[in-house]
């Protein structure tokens, strides 16, 4: 049986795809996004405190470093497939980083059926935003002379650390695991109500936006080409097995695998395209949210999870 | 009430780069600026301005006309070519003259 | 005892007469109504998917003819009363069309006195919207062929038909509705924290937005005169009878003869008043709306709804 | 840097109809518009905008002058009479002249 | 189609003077006025408008110019020492002259 | 140890010191404090409802003179400290004036601690909101004859008066007393998941939006100087002194005593900013605003409040 939240996104595609008037006000699409953000990391961090500091060191290094990789990796490949250095490193980083919301669907899953994770999880999340987007700059330097030369305001890499480290998604969602980490189970009972409790409804309603600003995304899917499509399906694909390759390495439980795939296979839509556009400003910002936002967010969330808790049973024997 | 003549430059842009515009403006010599959240179309399609990436602001600036083609010739060298840029000018009259 | 959320509706109301700085944003405006269209929805939905489908067809059927036939009594009424041909059919479509928070205050008051009513009633909601807008905008044609030409752009009837169908409104009921039928009470209750269990103190805080709203209005009301005011109790003390008769017919039980009657008696101030100005320019927008919103709504809300339920009750014996 | 003349009509009306203004405005030749969300007062009374039957948007077209002309000769037939409508023009100059 | 002229009067102030503002220009003989929500800097800071001590508004009048001189007069003697002020005029054309 | 919502104010302080671009968008900032004056009213009124009316005469008598006094007091302490007669009147109504978050922080922190106080402690706070505003005004229009000419069109006291009392702050509150006191613990069950459960939650959202703008007001502190720090510092410890002798005086419980104790040392930032930039125009409103958000706000939030309880429990020997 299909999630719940998974329908809200369908309609909200629907709406988009039948031209409703819909729209749900950006204060609401602000407010939600930083709700999800603090609670996913209130979440991680009431666990975290149960739990020896030490042993999660080894999964912070491994993780940087697969965000790291990941740009590494596709861009000779979509460098074969004709797209320019600066659109190569961009697409790179936006899978080398990730996707907020659908570690959220693949965590309700993982709850729906009854399979264990690491509860710290929140924390790989926060650990893989910034190594994708450095890394996706870098190639953006080395593949285009031509790029540092125009942005000579911007494009300072302490600007581009300071802008992610300290970007909303980043300390929103270490300020929710420290502040979950300190609390304490019993600190933070009196604000479950809020943010525990309701979090799946607001998921849900995030999932309503995403799809109708996806499904505005679906009409230049046509104008960019069956290209984009095979790219945002077989590209988190592929990736899945190096989540999982890592997981297993780490010594992850079943549901701790299938996460680490999905964050592998995930594009980031948030983080990525304000960090892009100022870095790497010659990088056709439509066609790297397209892919991440009309193609891989949908795939994944429709299709790809229910694959990736496959691969991880299949893979940990669980 | 005396006037002076002043120059209204008015710059659209997508909201990414707001604050590299407003550091741009007070280091060419404006003396301030307003900015408004704005929806529009033109040749880079339809910006609706429902999510972060989709944004784009209106900035308005009066100063002197020199300062304000200053400003505009940065604008379009730096952010001309590879972001949703709308810059236009007009004469507008001030009474305050060491305000502007 | 008056429901708590009437005294938030009277708490706007006064701000408002007492000229108070009070504003809810328009973000929160938003947000509330289409959380109350989804919950409306999603709560009839999840009791749907425990019935069969074929009984409510009939329903269905007598609530599109009752809202399309509500403007055709009301327009030769209206005329005698000297409004013009525009304003008349205008009038007559919101009160065809319906008031989903005045659906939301009925069963709340039905819950509060514990009579039962059709748990599928939102999908009248959702039926209600359009027919009386069709009927209201053929009036507007056919009494003034000159509406038409200056409509030159406008008015298509496949566009008035598309903008309502898949407007907010009905796609957010209609969406609810389905999502809680596929996905049954199981289903969604992880989301029940959000959508359901808040839902009378969301129901709460949209009452104050509308007092503050409807309160504006009041000062129209002097303007238009004693005939708004007539109309604005008389007709909707008049159309629960036509919508208590429609619940007789179709054997519905007291609750649900109640809910007809409100139905019946509301007048439409979201989709409406967007629908006629588009199509019905030259009807006075400000007309419709101090009558719909100004006086319709709270005589509803305060006084008709009790009124209803008595005759409900006084009819099917119940 | 070479400064050519355009028109910049403004257009204030009720947000119901901003989808066929931007209609409009396409149809008749401008390239692009900007739309912000207002509110205000005039001779049919105030409008707060705090809900939807209440909302004003402010409509930006810079364009050639006879295009304005057009744009605003239609927008005046075709809904001064039955909505609030306010429009204006005011001369700009833009630095590219085949943007506009 | 005939235009004529007014004089565009932009107003950019703290929004807790609006109300007493838009009491001013009706005051003072306009027929209507358009206020946006902005932020901004200038010579007393920035104003980031996210909390209510700290919003701005641009408020824009269409009239005679003789109005907006009244206005703008008005505004700067009454508002021009206490409070963040800025104001320009602009000429611009109009096609129903009765209605400014 | 400390509350969990400190840390959420905390996080926002941090936020914008280390130039993060984190921002609540201003309409969810205006819901949460809506929300939070309208819980804090009901949660009052449902108590309120179970007590005999006339044993709070007393309290509202003391409070509103205390309210008034307390502008007297600081003015010419101010005066001294070389401030001019418009800044001295607004720094003293801010003082005199009340913090609503400041009170839902002490009663939090008595909840936690099992430190019982009066629970119609809500409408001290309403009350306590206009007193101090008037002095202040009285104050600035003594101080300087000019003020009052220059100000032609403002400064009726009538709008003063009127603006305050009607204003969204003792709207909501008073609006919320009479509304729980009217339907009781009952009527108001049916809103209780909105209004009552999530209240702390909301309540750390709120100040992690306080926190953003007090951290903004941090560099004005280095601009304003020392003074400004021991004034928003010695003031609050100075005022707790006032507001407890005053609940010895009535009686009130050692929560009680605390509570009134933490509403003297407040300053509001809501109702005074807007009402000083009106009356008083004269006044430095970066001054004020600086003192009572930048440094007597995170001061008793953080240190002053736990204080102030230790006071009331040596003094009543609770
Ligand atoms: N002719 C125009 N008049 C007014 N605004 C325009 C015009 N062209 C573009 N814009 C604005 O500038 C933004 C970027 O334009 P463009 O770079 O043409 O895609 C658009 O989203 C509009 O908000
Ligand atoms: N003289 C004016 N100056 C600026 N804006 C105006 C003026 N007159 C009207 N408006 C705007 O146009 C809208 C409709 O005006 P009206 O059609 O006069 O009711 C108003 O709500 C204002 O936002
Ligand atoms: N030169 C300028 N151009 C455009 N807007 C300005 C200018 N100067 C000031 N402003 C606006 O007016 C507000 C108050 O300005 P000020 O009084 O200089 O602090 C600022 O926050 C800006 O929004
Ligand atoms: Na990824
Ligand atoms: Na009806
Ligand atoms: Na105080």
């Amino acid at each position: 049986m299909i999630d719940v939240v998974i329908f809200f996104f369908l309609l909200g595609i629907f709406a988009r795809l039948v031209g409703s008037d819909l729209r749900l006000p950006e204060a609401l699409y602000e407010t939600l996004s930083i709700y999800l953000l603090l609670a996913i990391g209130l979440k991680g961090g009431i666990e975290l405190s149960q739990q020896p500091m030490l042993s999660v060191l080894p999964q912070v290094l491994g993780v940087a470093l697969m965000g790291f990789t990941v740009p590494l990796i596709l861009y000779p490949i979509l460098r074969s497939l004709r797209f320019n250095a600066a659109d190569s490193a961009s697409i790179g980083a936006h899978f080398g980083s990730v996707s907020v919301v659908t570690f959220a669907v693949v965590t309700a899953a993982l709850i729906r059926q009854g399979i264990a994770y690491e509860a710290h999880a929140p924390l790989w999340v926060a650990v893989l935003e910034a190594p994708g987007l450095i890394a996706g700059v870098l190639l953006a330097r080395l593949g285009d002379k031509d790029a540092e030369s125009t942005a000579s305001v911007r494009g300072h890499w302490a600007t581009l650390l300071h802008d992610v480290v300290f970007g909303k998604s980043v300390l929103l969602l270490l300020g929710g695991l420290i502040i979950g980490a300190v609390a304490g189970t019993a600190g933070t009972e009196p604000i479950k109500a809020l943010f525990i409790d309701p979090f799946k409804g607001v998921l849900a309603l995030f999932l309503l936006e995403l799809g109708l600003v996806a499904g505005g995304r679906l009409a230049e899917v046509k104008r960019y080409g069956w290209q984009v499509v095979a790219i945002g399906v077989l590209f988190p694909l592929g990736l899945s097995f190096v989540g999982a390759g890592l997981g297993l390495l780490l010594g992850l439980s079943t549901g701790g695998v299938a996460v680490m795939a999905t964050l592998a296979a995930s594009a980031s839509y948030i983080a990525a395209p304000t960090a892009m556009r100022i870095a790497v400003p010659a990088a056709n910002a439509g066609l790297s949210i397209t892919i991440a936002l009309g193609i891989v967010f949908p795939f994944n969330v429709v299709i790809g999870i229910p694959l990736y808790i496959k691969l991880a049973q299949a893979l940990t024997g669980g | 009430m005396e006037k002076h003549k002043r120059t209204l430059l008015v710059v659209i842009a997508e909201a990414n780069i707001e604050r590299m515009l407003v550091q741009d403006i007070r280091r060419l010599g404006a003396a301030g600026y307003t900015v408004t959240d704005v929806r529009g179309g033109g040749h880079s399609g339809v910006r609706e301005g429902t999510w972060e990436a989709d944004r784009t602001i209106r900035m308005e600036v009066v100063c002197e006309g020199g300062v304000a083609d200053k400003i505009a010739e940065h604008m379009l060298a730096e952010y001309g070519k590879h972001y949703g840029l709308t810059l236009y000018f007009s004469e507008v009259s001030v009474l305050r003259p060491n305000k502007f």
